[in-house]
């Protein structure tokens, strides 16, 4: 070992990154593969508890879960952790929920080209909430070292900056070159919401284009809730075996929610609304405004269905499957 | 005939310049994808885009929203997570990245995570890091487009989200970062700007047709190195305008920001 | 009615039912997959097959001859890449592996890498670790066929290949293996054995029928630890060796093997 | 850092598992994504030469680049090292090649349940060969390790055994939970040689079924050589941006090779000639009966296509097309 000086990142660790404690409790869950079709209202009640540390799948505003994180505003959920690995629209409404208290944070509080959060930002300045710091690649490589059955990865970002000293990095060295590594902990999740394109009853599960980081987020959380566009048989799973991105053993509940990306872009399926997204940026002006936006589009919503009725329905959703494929 | 054109056309013109066939470029949306497209209708037909949700190469059909959205796919080479392509980026395959932030400092670190000096209760929290820490610490060259002022180039940011230079001279290497990477240039409405190869400190390149010296210094809190021998910014042509206005924006959603 | 049998359908037989429903195995080609596919066809219809090569949970046309070829997929729930498996393993998802190998010692260290006492130029060349160390290091419980005679039951073996509970007691772990994995069961043409709970030595569970102690101790060089309580083999009952002989090895390649 | 005493493998490392290098090396080397198409003996000529490190894809006798081993052989290119991982009918040429003087060795000098290469193991017990000793998991990820730009991975495999100390592995503690590891360096190889199911003409592949190590390999390794089955447009390659697993910019040189995997099985396309791999086992038993051998099926036929005809061509591949859809 040199004499080089080794930095930590003095962020607070907010879950575990020990394999050992993931493999026990892997050893003990059952791997038998039933059939798992749920609703969105009963798998939140059976898998989301308060104080949960949360991953959720897709990009902010691609293939996300939305009716999940809708269930869990309803249900008022609190305290909940989570991993903002470019959480835009998720992050906004973890935020009007105020459902949580610590954040990993890679990026939070935008939704990219749209603008700025600004209820978001009210929630992460209000000094109530924890955030460590990371970055997107982090993020990926901490749920890569989860999925692989390790505690750590090895990686060449974050040295020098300050995003190294708020996060809860480590710096070792290689024991072959002597380079300096930031060493990343492996995040484990309690929970793991993913919307899919096609999953059997079973949480076999195809994803269209870009998995971002889902594959390694499926395999890394202790309990994973799918929602999918729609259910397709065991067969057809079995068919095109180099198509399944998620396998069943890892999945707890599936859920069918047609449109469950909605507001968001369902990747071969439908486009982003850019309208009602623009409405809930405007929406966040004001707190009392929020309120109300909240209170229509999802307190008083007695599920998804009602919510997509209440944003312009089948026809709506016609026009976004009009726009994804671009006429 | 003399073009007219406003800072957000030069901009991304300069930008899409600096991208030579061949080469492989991670881009974000707004400027750096206009950029490329542009890039990929003049002089470089066989310019890679990526982008860090996962999409490689696409043929796109319009500008994404987001660097996860189904246009970064579309008639692409693969489609992929975005550990794998900040791992393209770590092998050393991506040339360019292109960056911005709140604020730069004068040896190109960037501040995109807060304004304020508690972190624990920032004045301004911002979107942190996303990609950009590791795009600019694992591609060749980092590229920044923003406008210039004296808040943007800070003698001192209030965090280093993203490193450029970290304290100049080698600190970027001693810091654990691949060598010979870093900030390359910084494209602004008043010049464009490199690195003093040994002090690593900020160094006009450039002067936009109608910027002067006092622009620069004006717009910068901290002291920019001005060589004796900058250049004079080549304006856009007339063809990458008709492009930038006719193919790559259209309905103006970058450009018409000014 | 008796039934009559040879060792080989014993051993598989015995294999088989130590794979209960919805556990997962990674097996290897001839034994291991003959033993996976009969308990499938009889107390588990929901065991998971896995092929190190990356087959996940195939519906088996017939037996693979590889544990890399395209009856390993066929049907499957999914095709990845051998990485993949190992990191399964590693991540505690998968609860047995099946290993054979040229010698074994009293706790369960394996050698299928050489015979001779020099490295460089080995008496006898094996193909080595192949996947076994991996599986053996990461899997919960590690299950060993193999016929039974002094040679092969050494007293040390000529290279640790696989990790078994390497010196006994808690040296295992203490090598930095992850925690309640090891060996679980060996199964030998004479008998059944596993593993003493605290000094991790080999000790019988149950003798086949027909062997003896004599048999036992005769076949190997390092002494088995012999219980009180040992059992006596339950016998393949005709439904097993039915499906056995007509499903699993319709042609005998294994269960020809006698 | 604890006490406990880390270990160090005594085996050589017989590649640089430096980042940087190989970093230097890919921002010199022209991703431009033009034509480059090729024949075997000029891709041979161009790519591979005496001394060079090999990685070869596929598992041994699935999907394996025969047509460019053969050539190896018939150019008798020496002092190669190369990686065996899952190294079956490959070792087996090339130990009939005597082509290489040095091995990472996961599984070599065996052909899985069809026995053992007599050949290979005169090859190994020779002395002449310099072995390091791996396992399939630690060779996989040597390569991912590579491919994700890393001078190593940690592991949990191959502590506390003989394989360990014959490997080039050094023990490390996890920063964070001081578990003890096995550091696996990166395996950068100089020429890798992979059989794939399409590819176009620029290098973009798609390959069906198990992909073993192969889209680390062609990531990890300086130079890459295609051989496919069928040669697909780009538009193609378009269609199915998911199905592309080895990208253009990591390939020097695409051949089209039909039935290139021969006498290996090519998963989906035909199945293995194992009638001619039982010939090869039992020519080996004797050194100059496989000499003839080799002399007839390889030196003596001009190309890949010659060796095929040998073995019964079009009609012989109809019935291992049969074989593989199992009637």
């Amino acid at each position: 070992m040199s004499d080089k000086q080794l930095k930590k990142g003095i962020g607070e660790l907010f879950t575990s990154p020990n394999a050992d404690d993931m493999r026990a409790f892997l050893k003990d869950k059952s791997k038998q593969m039933k059939n798992k079709l749920s609703s969105v209202s009963e798998a939140i009640d059976q898998f989301v508890k308060d104080g949960d540390y949360l991953a959720i799948g897709g990009f902010g505003g691609v293939r996300i879960p939305t009716a999940l994180i809708h269930e869990i505003i309803r249900k008022e959920i609190k305290n909940l952790g989570f991993a903002g690995h470019v959480s835009t629209h998720d992050c906004q409404l973890l935020s009007a929920g105020k459902s949580f208290n610590r954040c990993d944070a890679a990026y939070i509080v935008g939704l990219e080209a749209r603008g700025l959060s600004k209820n978001s930002r009210r929630m992460f300045e209000s000094g109530n909430v924890k955030v460590t710091e990371w970055t997107n690649g982090a993020l990926s490589w901490r749920f890569k070292a989860a999925a692989m059955g390790l505690p750590y990865l090895p990686s060449r970002t974050m040295l020098g900056t300050d995003t190294f000293k708020r996060s809860a990095a480590i710096e070792v060295e290689c024991p072959f070159t002597q380079q300096k590594m930031a060493a990343l902990p492996a995040l484990y999740p309690d929970v793991a919401m993913i919307h899919v394109h096609r999953a059997d009853v079973h949480g076999n599960c195809q994803i269209d284009g870009i998995l971002v980081a889902d594959d390694d987020i499926a395999k890394a959380s202790k309990r994973v809730i799918i929602t999918t566009e729609k259910i397709i048989s065991n067969e057809e799973i079995r068919r095109e075996p180099s198509k399944t991105v998620i396998p069943y053993w890892c999945v707890d509940a599936v859920i069918e929610m047609p449109y469950g990306s909605y507001p968001g872009n369902m990747p071969g399926e439908y486009f982003s609304d850019e309208e009602h997204l623009a409405d809930w940026l405007k929406a966040e002006k004001d707190e009392m405004q929020l309120e109300e936006f909240i209170g229509h589009h999802i307190l008083s919503s007695k599920d998804f269905y009602e919510y997509l009725e209440k944003n312009g329905g089948m026809n709506k959703m016609r026009k976004l499957m009009q726009a994804e494929h671009l006429y | 005939m003399e073009n007219t054109y406003n800072p957000m056309e030069l901009m991304i013109t300069i930008a899409a310049r600096n991208l030579e066939d061949g080469a492989m470029v991670v881009v974000g949306t707004g400027v750096p994808v206009a950029a490329a497209m542009l890039a990929q209708m003049t002089q470089s037909p066989n310019l890679t885009i990526l982008f860090e949700a996962g999409g490689i190469a696409p043929l796109l059909p319009t500008m994404p929203i987001s660097v996860g959205d189904s246009r970064t796919t579309h008639k692409g080479l693969k489609a992929t997570s975005m550990a794998e392509i900040m791992e393209l980026c770590q092998a050393g395959i991506v040339d360019y990245c292109f960056l911005g932030g709140a604020q730069i400092d004068k040896y190109g670190n960037l501040n995109s995570t807060l304004i304020g000096d508690n972190y624990e209760k920032p004045k301004t929290r911002f979107p942190g890091s996303g990609g950009a820490n590791d795009l600019a610490s694992l591609c060749w060259k980092t590229m920044v487009v923003t406008p210039q002022n004296k808040k943007r180039f800070a003698n001192k940011v209030d965090f280093v989200t993203t490193p450029g230079f970290i304290e100049g001279g080698t600190s970027r290497v001693d810091a654990g970062l691949p060598a010979n990477t870093g900030p390359y240039k910084v494209i602004t409405d008043i010049g464009v700007y490199g690195y003093h190869p040994d002090s690593k400190a900020m160094m006009l390149l450039s002067l936009h047709p109608g910027k002067t010296i006092d622009d620069v210094k004006a717009n910068a809190e901290f002291e920019v190195i001005i060589p004796d021998n900058y250049e004079t910014t080549v304006e856009p042509s007339e063809l990458e305008l008709k492009l930038l206005r006719e193919k790559v924006d259209p309905s103006g959603v970058i450009i018409g920001r000014g």
